[in-house]
């Protein structure tokens, strides 16, 4: 019995008539809409028999729409996927999803993908064949010995795996992997690394009375946003072991998380690190049990951080600093957690240390942050996108590292800054090989494009990279069949690359289907797995009806003593510049993401959270710098930096600092389909290339702009028409005291 | 025997009445005033006095009509709201007070008017073909008297209209 | 100086009526053919309009999620507030005996039953989906299904079927005998037409005792009907539950303003009649100083009600009618807003004045402002109320698209096709109820010259 | 006969809302929505797009304001005891509110929408000729018009393969709104129906209570009285039909919106919480 | 007098008008098929199916290849493999079971024509439809066609299927009437 086969035989499309049902338009008395003759209705062939027309079958996938690696349930009915839902089974989401991983149907059903191979003739990209297009890149990647590269985003499992085989393949090494993501924890996870010992630690938030969070959009973007939905579900509870948690956001933009906290204190971006420090000062000064495991030399430093001098640094009042003081010594225990406008700076790395010092001094170590799951097997491990292998890239590109260079899952001629050359570097790239659904900025710029199955058509495994509770390999499967039939999994595509090098190794392997099969089989051999079932096939309908690997656990342990004595922290004096006033901060939010969601309408038509702005870009500023500027809301604005300008709308909040100019990532495609294209800036185009001085990472939140008003524009596309209630009680707030009396918290 | 009909124009009301006054003295024997049609541009305020007292039913119509607007209207709309398939209820009760008012309310307006209106067609007896003794001197501003008689009392019936300053008599045999 | 005046010369031979109201069938002039053919290009222009709404949708009239009406159902209710002159002038006045209607409640009449069926078109042309019209109808279906009798639209439907079967029979009966004249003193088409809607009527005494009656029965009738008709208009309104429309004082509001607003087009009809037909002799100064005393006693009920509702919402202490009230007044709308209370409540004391009063191209321009003051309020009613609502979210300001706007302004060329069609083929001035004006104040005069001493003035030196 | 079921019903068709109506309510689907855990993030806006075939408007007719989203996140900026924006903002998941009697209902001329044993609002899309009285009458604001055809626009092949046939892709000039996901309250009970059962307390639910990431949104059955929203409502103290709740703790955090326009809404919210002691 | 006739002649109108139309609900023991006829059009189908040899002569239940009826909201037609369940063997000489191999040696399923097809708007559902006249009723199971019968005639007689029912609102709903079916719009609108 070979079940998935004729499974797969199921995902065939039942007739193409019959849709969704319309209401007619003109629709006169109904015996006029009765037909007769007029649809088809075509049988299946073969099939399996759970399979039962008009009712849907779930099957289990996991999501691809950022990387936290939520377990899905995709809806199929007659041979169609129609919904998302989460995979109750699944550690990571817990059977709930995020807007993204909702609006994936749309992902898979794009109008705008790509659906077959196209290859760059006279500067522009002509349709082939896929014949044509593997000779092509036969000879190009003989041609290139050993200077071939992947780039790609965040990426684990066997993918991962048979990509760091093929670079071995050919010789060239691993360092030619360059994964990147603009929305990243790479400082955090690096500071964890070198003051942990586990780069990923646990972070047990129901656990927590106090969320200390320093721009660290949990709730929205940040490394694993449903896992923290679900642990803020029960955060808020009053039921929790801590009661109903507090959370403080400390940023200089209202982030979605900010939007939720209990207090909400602007501070500038990149003084988080003195503020944290400053806190580090006030909790041992105030509190009896803080934990003193501080060298002398930081003592000093930290005793330097008065809360009048952090404040002042901060921009913000000295009264919130101390009410942050005071709660982090009464509510204990607490969790300080660091967010990108922490790390994107020159200090990022200094910035994140500081407060994982408050941490340490807080004693969250080792009862809110806690040891990860390592993984037992080191090559599906996850490969975290950052933006160092980005410059890293760029840098090789330039000095002609690379004659054949395969990209897929990143955007970086999107992403890349201007002013890091990226497009000119590109030019020295001999091959540009793009491996896309989509036909975004990057696949533009490639000479080959080769058409990607959509992840609802690809088989594949993913290892989370932050996981929590349980220990799992997620498992992804099709939920239909190939909607184009010239498109190909990343798996196959790999796969075949393989085959060509190895043909002793792969060419066993009809396709990455098998070889998936025989991979997990060789899993299941290993101790790792809990609950290997009885035989291969159980184990791998097991496999496929979870949609995942359940691994034993594996704990990491924490450095034995943790101390803060190998890490200096060096937080630099506060530059002013008087030609670029405004810092500028380009955040990533729920929906668009990095800009990888534009072309998903769903998603385009979804609100902004806080400014509630659809279809486009804009630019959140204080009230009180706009009246500096002489901007009302809505008006056209400049945004210029060093190194470019932009021009978009004046969002006017006071949820922004006002020394800072907030502007979402995700709009201001040139390419990229019909729904992502032409709307609004990209933010990152104007960065300065600056980098984190320790990791290397680019400073995203260190460039500084000037403003300049252009005058009136139409008011801005948002949904609802006004920002209060007037004075109706949709919303009703009641303070903590009261919910401690009926419900105890 | 009524075989003859004879029309007399005047000049005006006066005129016409004072002749209609002597047929009602009898002044013609065997022509009553009942056998008197009056034909005039506007109908004269105070033609009862002259003609008589003729019975109009008119308002019994109406009554009736009005009668069954509310009457039928109550059970039409509440038979339909309480065999309606389904209640579009909005917490109300499935056969509510108030609306129903109204509508019943319109609807003995409606019965009601057109009734009064066919009752009008009817009682008038329009839709008739004018008989050819009409003159259109009538729209304009004469007022006709018809009356119908014996053909042996034509003669004496025309002196009289002539004493009254008659302007023009017409005659036609209706056997 | 106040001088008095006599509504009607009573010394016009009854010959002499008919001649001049007849005259006014024949021989359009040009400016008649250039009136309908500018009338026909407006309509031409809603045809346009609709029939692209009906194939796209809504959409293009700017209508949205608060605002789901706005110019179609203002105007709706400013033409069924138009229709509300004949009845007060015929059927009010008729009751009270009041004479002086009789020159001028013909084309009254008329404006009733054309602006019901130009008001008739708007609840279709704002439906979603109008081809599916007939099911506000009580019909027996197999479906099990009736319209909903609680709606205020399915009201509406009643209301107006009723409204317009009822005007249009008074206008009619009214009519009969002036066929009859038309029918003697016409020959062709018209001849035949005429001899057919006259309907055999000769005049004769017991046609007219049946005529008396039908007509008093009818006018008892049409006066609760025109009130009620109005009162449910508002009840689309004020049955809901939105501030702004949930107001007690609606139905007498809306009826006020349906006679203020008919009022003011009879005035403005009057003065174009008398100049394009030459009806000094009948729609004389002396009528229209009467028409605008009432179209001012009227303005002022309309302004207390106005003020009324104002006031009751100020004290009222609701805080959603209270914060629409002040939006009204200052937010975005604040124009419209002022515009209606100023040539609603302002301009209508120029009434007061007799030497305006007595100045036709006055007459005229007032009367123009009266109506935008009345279409003014409807809208402001309508659209600047779903503007705000309880639910706060969801505030917004919008601003009605050329597609309304073309098939508002094409709606006035309907009416206007409608009625000049009417003026030529039937007579506008009502002959035989002229001919008993005419008959009654003669006699007045005559007894009154008998029981007067002869030292009365003569009344012919008195012009 | 008509005239004598009138006679003999005549109490029966006489019952308002306020004596229990003219249902004997099979189910009573509810919500409880706990404003604390919501975190505003606009999961269950896009779920319900999936479900429920909701047109995408895009820019030009999102900005006329013709937008359609049957579950909207509703986002202030006030109520509070401290000033904006110390405390962060107010997210709001307003969908039709399934009253128990809906204003909606008593002004359809067509009575395309009524009101079902389940005690839902029911919109029936074939019946509708779009007077849009409804919307007006409508205190939420939560019913959304057709005001374009947007098949071909919003669904350019092959985006239309994913409608769900289970419910009507609705033309234009008719109105539409939450249902409650009535597509799965139908499978759900005739699931059970064919098994002879009641429907099970969490058996199935809504595509925005099932996607919400931090599970404020609890929807079920009140009828079912072990069911975990009749537990809330209980909890909280809050009665449907009264337009005052009567609670003996006057603390309790369960509300409706517009409760005092007597229209009886079928969700219930949590206040809000926000630490002031910090 | 004549005043009090009129009143009693018109109320005696308006309720012979209302007593048509309207209707008690009625609760049927068993069910009263729903009338009605309608006058199909042929429909020509890929493979001319005889209805009439499958269940007069071989008297093979419908729900034998319509089996999803009794499960899902769709009876469905049966898939090509069910078909050549019986026809590898059976008949295979005749010219319809030789098209028939000629679909299964492709690999394909015929592409029918919907006959009894609803609007898009109307959601029938096959499942209840059969527990309820079917098994709560513990009326046979062989014997469903006379079930079936009720909205698609007597199949049994055709060869391919024919329409002979309206299956309009209006059918629907009185036979819902007559044997207490929901009256609810949103059991089949939505």
């Amino acid at each position: 019995m070979n079940g998935p086969v004729k499974r797969r035989d199921f995902l065939k499309m039942m007739g193409v008539s019959g849709v969704g049902g319309t209401l007619a338009g003109c629709d006169l008395p109904s015996t006029v809409t009765l037909e007769e003759g007029k649809e088809d209705v075509v049988s299946y062939f073969m099939p399996e028999e759970y399979v039962i027309p008009g009712v849907g079958v779930w099957f289990a996938s996991t999501c691809l729409q950022c990387d936290a690696g939520c377990g899905i349930h995709g809806r199929v009915r007659e041979g169609r996927f129609l919904k998302v839902e989460g995979n109750p089974d699944s550690p990571i989401n817990k059977g709930k999803t995020c807007q993204m991983g909702q609006a994936g149907v749309q992902s898979h059903y794009n109008p705008d993908r790509i659906t077959q191979p196209m290859m760059r003739e006279g500067g522009k990209l002509i349709a082939v064949s896929w014949e044509q297009a593997n000779s092509a890149l036969k000879q190009k990647l003989s041609n290139a010995g050993k200077k071939i590269g992947w780039f790609t985003g965040t990426i684990s499992g066997h993918q991962s795996a048979l990509i760091t085989n093929y670079l071995d393949a050919v010789d060239a090494s691993t360092e030619s992997h360059f994964t990147h993501d603009v929305v990243n924890a790479a400082v955090w996870q690096a500071v964890n690394k070198d003051m942990l010992g586990d780069s990923m630690p646990e972070l047990h938030m129901d656990k927590a009375a106090l969320i200390l969070s320093f721009g660290a959009d949990f709730l929205g973007t940040w490394v694993s946003p449903v896992h923290f939905a679900g642990k803020w579900g029960e955060f808020r509870s009053a039921e929790a072991g801590a009661g109903r948690g507090t959370l403080i956001q400390v940023e200089s933009k209202m982030t979605l998380t900010g939007g939720n906290a209990d207090l909400w204190v602007p501070a500038k971006s990149g003084s988080e690190g003195a503020i944290a420090l400053g806190l580090v000062n006030y909790v041992i000064k105030n509190s009896p049990n803080a934990g003193n495991n501080i060298s002398s030399e930081q003592q000093n430093l930290i005793s330097s951080y008065s809360l009048e001098k952090v404040a002042q640094i901060a921009g913000t009042s000295q009264d919130y600093i101390k009410r942050i003081g005071d709660a982090l010594i009464k509510r204990s225990p607490s969790l300080v957690l660091a967010g990108a406008s922490v790390e994107g700076h020159e200090h990022g790395y200094d910035a994140v240390a500081a407060i994982m010092l408050l941490n340490i001094v807080l004693g969250n170590v080792g009862k809110t942050i806690q040891p990860s799951n390592a993984t037992p097997f080191p090559q599906l491990q996850a490969k975290p996108g950052n933006t160092r292998d980005l410059i890293e890239f760029t840098n090789a590109a330039k000095s002609k590292k690379f004659d054949v260079v395969f990209f897929s899952g990143s955007n970086p001629v999107f992403t890349a800054p201007d002013s890091l050359g990226l497009k000119d570097a590109l030019g020295n790239v001999g091959f540009k090989v793009a491996v896309s659904t989509f036909p975004d900025e990057t696949t533009m710029q490639a000479d080959l494009v080769l058409p990607l199955s959509s992840y609802a058509e690809d088989w594949g495994t993913h290892v989370p990279a932050y996981q929590e509770d349980r220990n799992i390999v997620a498992v992804q499967q099709p939920l239909m069949n190939n909607l184009y039939s010239d498109t190909k999994g990343l798996g196959d595509i790999l796969l075949d690359l393989l085959k060509d090098k190895k043909p002793d190794e792969y060419g066993s392997y009809k396709d990455y289907y098998a070889y998936l099969q025989d991979a997990i089989k060789t899993l299941r051999g290993s101790s790792s797995i809990k609950e290997p079932e009885a035989g291969d096939l159980q184990f791998w309908n097991k496999t496929l009806k979870t949609g995942l690997i359940d691994v034993a656990d594996q704990k990491n342990t924490f450095a034995s003593t943790i101390s803060t004595e190998n890490v200096t922290i060096k937080l630099p004096e506060e530059k002013t510049d008087s030609a670029y006033p405004y810092q500028l901060a380009p955040v990533a939010r729920l929906g668009l993401y990095d800009g990888r969601h534009a072309n998903l309408p769903w998603l385009q038509e979804s609100p902004d959270q806080i400014s509630k702005v659809v279809w486009d870009s804009w630019a959140e500023m204080h009230p009180n710098t706009a009246k500096k500027i002489g901007v009302s809301h809505g008006d056209l604005i400049e945004v210029a930096s060093e190194n470019g300008s932009i021009k978009l709308k004046a969002y006017i909040i006071k949820g922004v600092h006002p020394d800072t100019i907030a502007i979402p990532l995700g709009q201001g495609h040139e390419e990229f389909g019909r729904y992502a294209k032409g709307l609004g800036v990209n933010p990152l185009k104007i960065l300065t290339a600056r980098t984190d001085s320790k990791t290397g990472e680019l400073a995203m939140y260190a460039t500084r702009v000037k403003v300049t008003a252009l005058g009136k524009e139409d008011v801005f596309v948002r949904l609802g028409g006004n920002d209060t209630q007037v004075g109706r009680k949709f919303v009703r707030t009641i303070p903590v005291e009261v919910l401690k009396r009926t419900e105890g918290a | 025997m009524k075989n003859y009909r004879i029309l007399g124009l005047f000049n005006n009301f006066e005129e016409a009445f004072s002749a209609l006054h002597d047929i009602r003295a009898s002044k013609v024997p065997g022509v009553t005033i009942d056998d008197v049609t009056l034909n005039s541009p506007i109908e004269h305020p105070e033609i009862e006095e002259v003609l008589g007292d003729r019975p109009c039913h008119l308002p019994k119509f109406t009554l009736a009509g009005a009668m069954f607007g509310l009457v039928f209207g109550f059970l039409f709309l509440a038979s339909a709201q309480a065999t309606f398939l389904v209640q579009p209820q909005g917490g109300k009760p499935v056969i509510p007070l108030p609306s129903n008012f109204v509508l019943v309310y319109e609807m003995i307006i409606f019965f009601g008017v057109w009734a009064t209106f066919f009752a009008f067609l009817f009682l008038s007896r329009l839709f008739r073909k004018r008989h050819n003794l009409y003159s259109e001197k009538v729209s304009l501003d004469q007022i006709g008297v018809i009356v119908e008689l014996d053909k042996s009392k034509l003669d004496s019936l025309k002196d009289l209209f002539k004493q009254h300053k008659v302007l023009e008599i017409r005659e036609e045999d209706i056997r | 100086m106040i001088v008095s005046e006599k509504d009607i010369n009573e010394q016009i031979k009854w010959a002499q009526i008919n001649t001049d109201v007849l005259r006014s069938l024949e021989n359009p002039r040009k400016a008649y053919w250039v009136a309908l053919f500018i009338c026909f290009a407006m309509f031409s222009c809603a045809v346009v309009a609709e029939v692209y709404q009906y194939q796209v949708g809504l959409g293009p009239t700017n209508l949205n999620n608060p605002h789901m009406w706005d110019m179609y159902i203002a105007t709706f209710v400013f033409w069924i507030g138009m229709s509300h002159s004949g009845t007060l002038l015929s059927a009010i006045l008729h009751i009270i005996h009041a004479d002086w209607r009789k020159p001028i409640y013909r084309f009254a009449e008329a404006m009733t039953t054309f602006s019901l069926l130009t008001a008739g078109f708007f609840p279709m042309i704002h439906l979603g989906r109008v081809w599916n019209l007939y099911w506000v109808l009580p019909y027996v279906s197999d479906r099990g299904h009736w319209p909903n009798f609680r709606s205020p639209l399915a009201w509406d439907a009643f209301a107006i079927s009723t409204y317009l079967s009822a005007s249009m029979l008074f206008l009619f009966i009214g009519m009969i005998p002036d066929l009859a004249i038309c029918r003697d003193n016409t020959t062709g088409w018209r001849k035949k037409l005429y001899t057919a809607i006259s309907l055999g009527w000769t005049g004769n005494d017991r046609q007219w005792r049946t005529f008396r009656k039908t007509y008093l029965l009818m006018a008892c009738f049409l006066i609760p009907l025109a009130v009620s008709v109005h009162s449910i208009v508002s009840s689309d309104f004020a049955v809901s539950i939105m501030p702004g429309w949930h107001i007690t004082s609606f139905p007498p509001y809306f009826v006020a303003g349906a006679l203020y607003s008919g009022c003011a087009a009879i005035i403005t009809l009057f003065v174009l009649l008398r100049y394009f037909f030459r009806f000094e002799e009948y729609m004389t100064t002396a009528i229209m100083e009467k028409t605008a005393k009432l179209t001012f006693a009227i303005a002022m009920v309309w302004t207390y009600l106005n003020l009324i509702e104002f006031g009751a919402t100020w004290y009222g202490h609701n805080m959603y009618d209270k914060e629409l009230l002040i939006a009204k007044a200052t937010g975005p709308y604040a124009w419209v807003f002022w515009t209606m209370i100023f040539c609603g409540m302002v301009v209508p004391f120029a009434l007061a004045v007799q030497k305006f009063r007595r100045h036709m191209p006055t007459m005229f321009v007032v009367s123009l402002f009266l109506n935008l003051s009345m279409y003014f309020e409807r809208w402001m009613i309508v659209a600047p109320t779903l503007s705000m609502s309880h639910q706060s979210h969801q505030w917004d300001v919008m601003w009605p698209s050329i597609v309304q706007w073309a098939i508002v302004f094409g709606s006035f060329g309907w009416f206007g096709i409608l009625f000049l069609i009417f003026v030529k083929v039937f007579p506008s001035i009502s002959m035989y109820e002229v001919k008993e004006m005419v008959y009654h104040r003669k006699r007045e005069a005559e007894l009154e010259g008998a029981s007067a001493a002869t030292n009365k003035p003569n009344l012919e030196g008195a012009s | 006969m008509s005239l004598s079921n009138i006679l003999n019903n005549w109490s029966h068709y006489r019952r308002g809302a306020e004596e229990g109506g003219h249902h004997d309510y099979e189910h009573r689907w509810t919500m409880a929505i706990n404003l604390d855990k919501c975190i505003g993030c606009n999961a269950c806006s896009v779920a319900c797009y999936s479900e429920n075939n909701l047109a995408v408007v895009g820019k030009a007719k999102f900005d006329k304001g013709q937008a359609m989203h049957w579950m909207r996140i509703e986002r202030y900026f006030d109520e509070s005891e401290k000033e904006f924006p110390d405390s962060g903002a107010s997210f709001l998941p307003m969908m039709c509110q399934q009253c128990g009697a809906a204003t909606c209902e008593p002004v359809c001329p067509v009575a395309a929408t009524y009101h079902t044993p389940d005690g839902l609002n029911a919109q029936v899309y074939n019946r509708c000729i779009g007077s849009r009285y409804c919307s007006n009458n409508c205190p939420f604001r939560v019913r959304y018009f057709n005001f374009y055809s947007y098949y071909e626009s919003s669904w350019p092949e092959p985006l239309n393969l994913q409608l769900n046939p289970d419910i009507t892709v609705r033309d234009k000039g008719v109105m539409e709104k939450c249902t409650f996901c009535v597509q799965r309250i139908r499978v759900a009970k005739d699931k059970a129906k064919m098994a002879d059962r009641r429907v099970i307390d969490g058996e199935f639910t809504t595509a925005c209570a099932q996607v919400c990431p931090t599970s404020a949104i609890v929807f079920g059955d009140t009828m079912d009285k072990d069911s975990q929203v009749a537990k809330l409502w209980k909890k909280q103290q809050v009665e449907r039909v009264v337009t005052k709740q009567n609670k003996s703790n006057s603390e309790l955090r369960g509300y409706r919106i517009f409760e005092e326009l007597n229209v009886d809404p079928s969700v219930m919210y949590m206040e809000r919480v926000r630490d002031t002691e910090i | 007098m004549k005043a009090l006739k009129y009143l009693l002649a018109s109320t005696l109108v308006a309720v012979i008008y209302i007593a048509g139309p309207g209707q008690s609900p009625a609760l049927a023991v068993d069910a009263i098929p729903p009338g009605g006829s309608h006058d199909g059009v042929d429909v020509p189908q890929p493979i001319e199916f005889p209805h009439d040899i499958h269940v007069e002569v071989n008297k093979i239940n419908c729900m034998y290849c319509h089996t999803y009826a009794r499960r899902s909201k769709v009876a469905g037609i049966p898939p090509t493999s069910k078909c050549m369940g019986c026809h590898k063997i059976i008949a295979t000489d005749k010219p319809r079971i030789q098209k028939l191999t000629e679909y299964w040696t492709k690999g394909e399923s015929p592409k029918w024509k919907k006959v009894h097809d609803l609007p898009d708007f109307v959601h029938f559902t096959h499942e209840r439809h059969i527990k309820r006249f079917v098994f709560d009723q513990d009326f046979p199971v062989e014997d469903v066609k006379e079930v079936c019968a009720f909205c698609h005639g007597q199949v049994k007689n055709m060869t391919v299927a024919h329409k002979v029912k309206p299956l309009n609102m209006g059918w629907c709903v009185s036979c819902h009437e007559a044997n207490g079916g929901p009256g609810d719009c949103w059991k089949c609108h939505k």
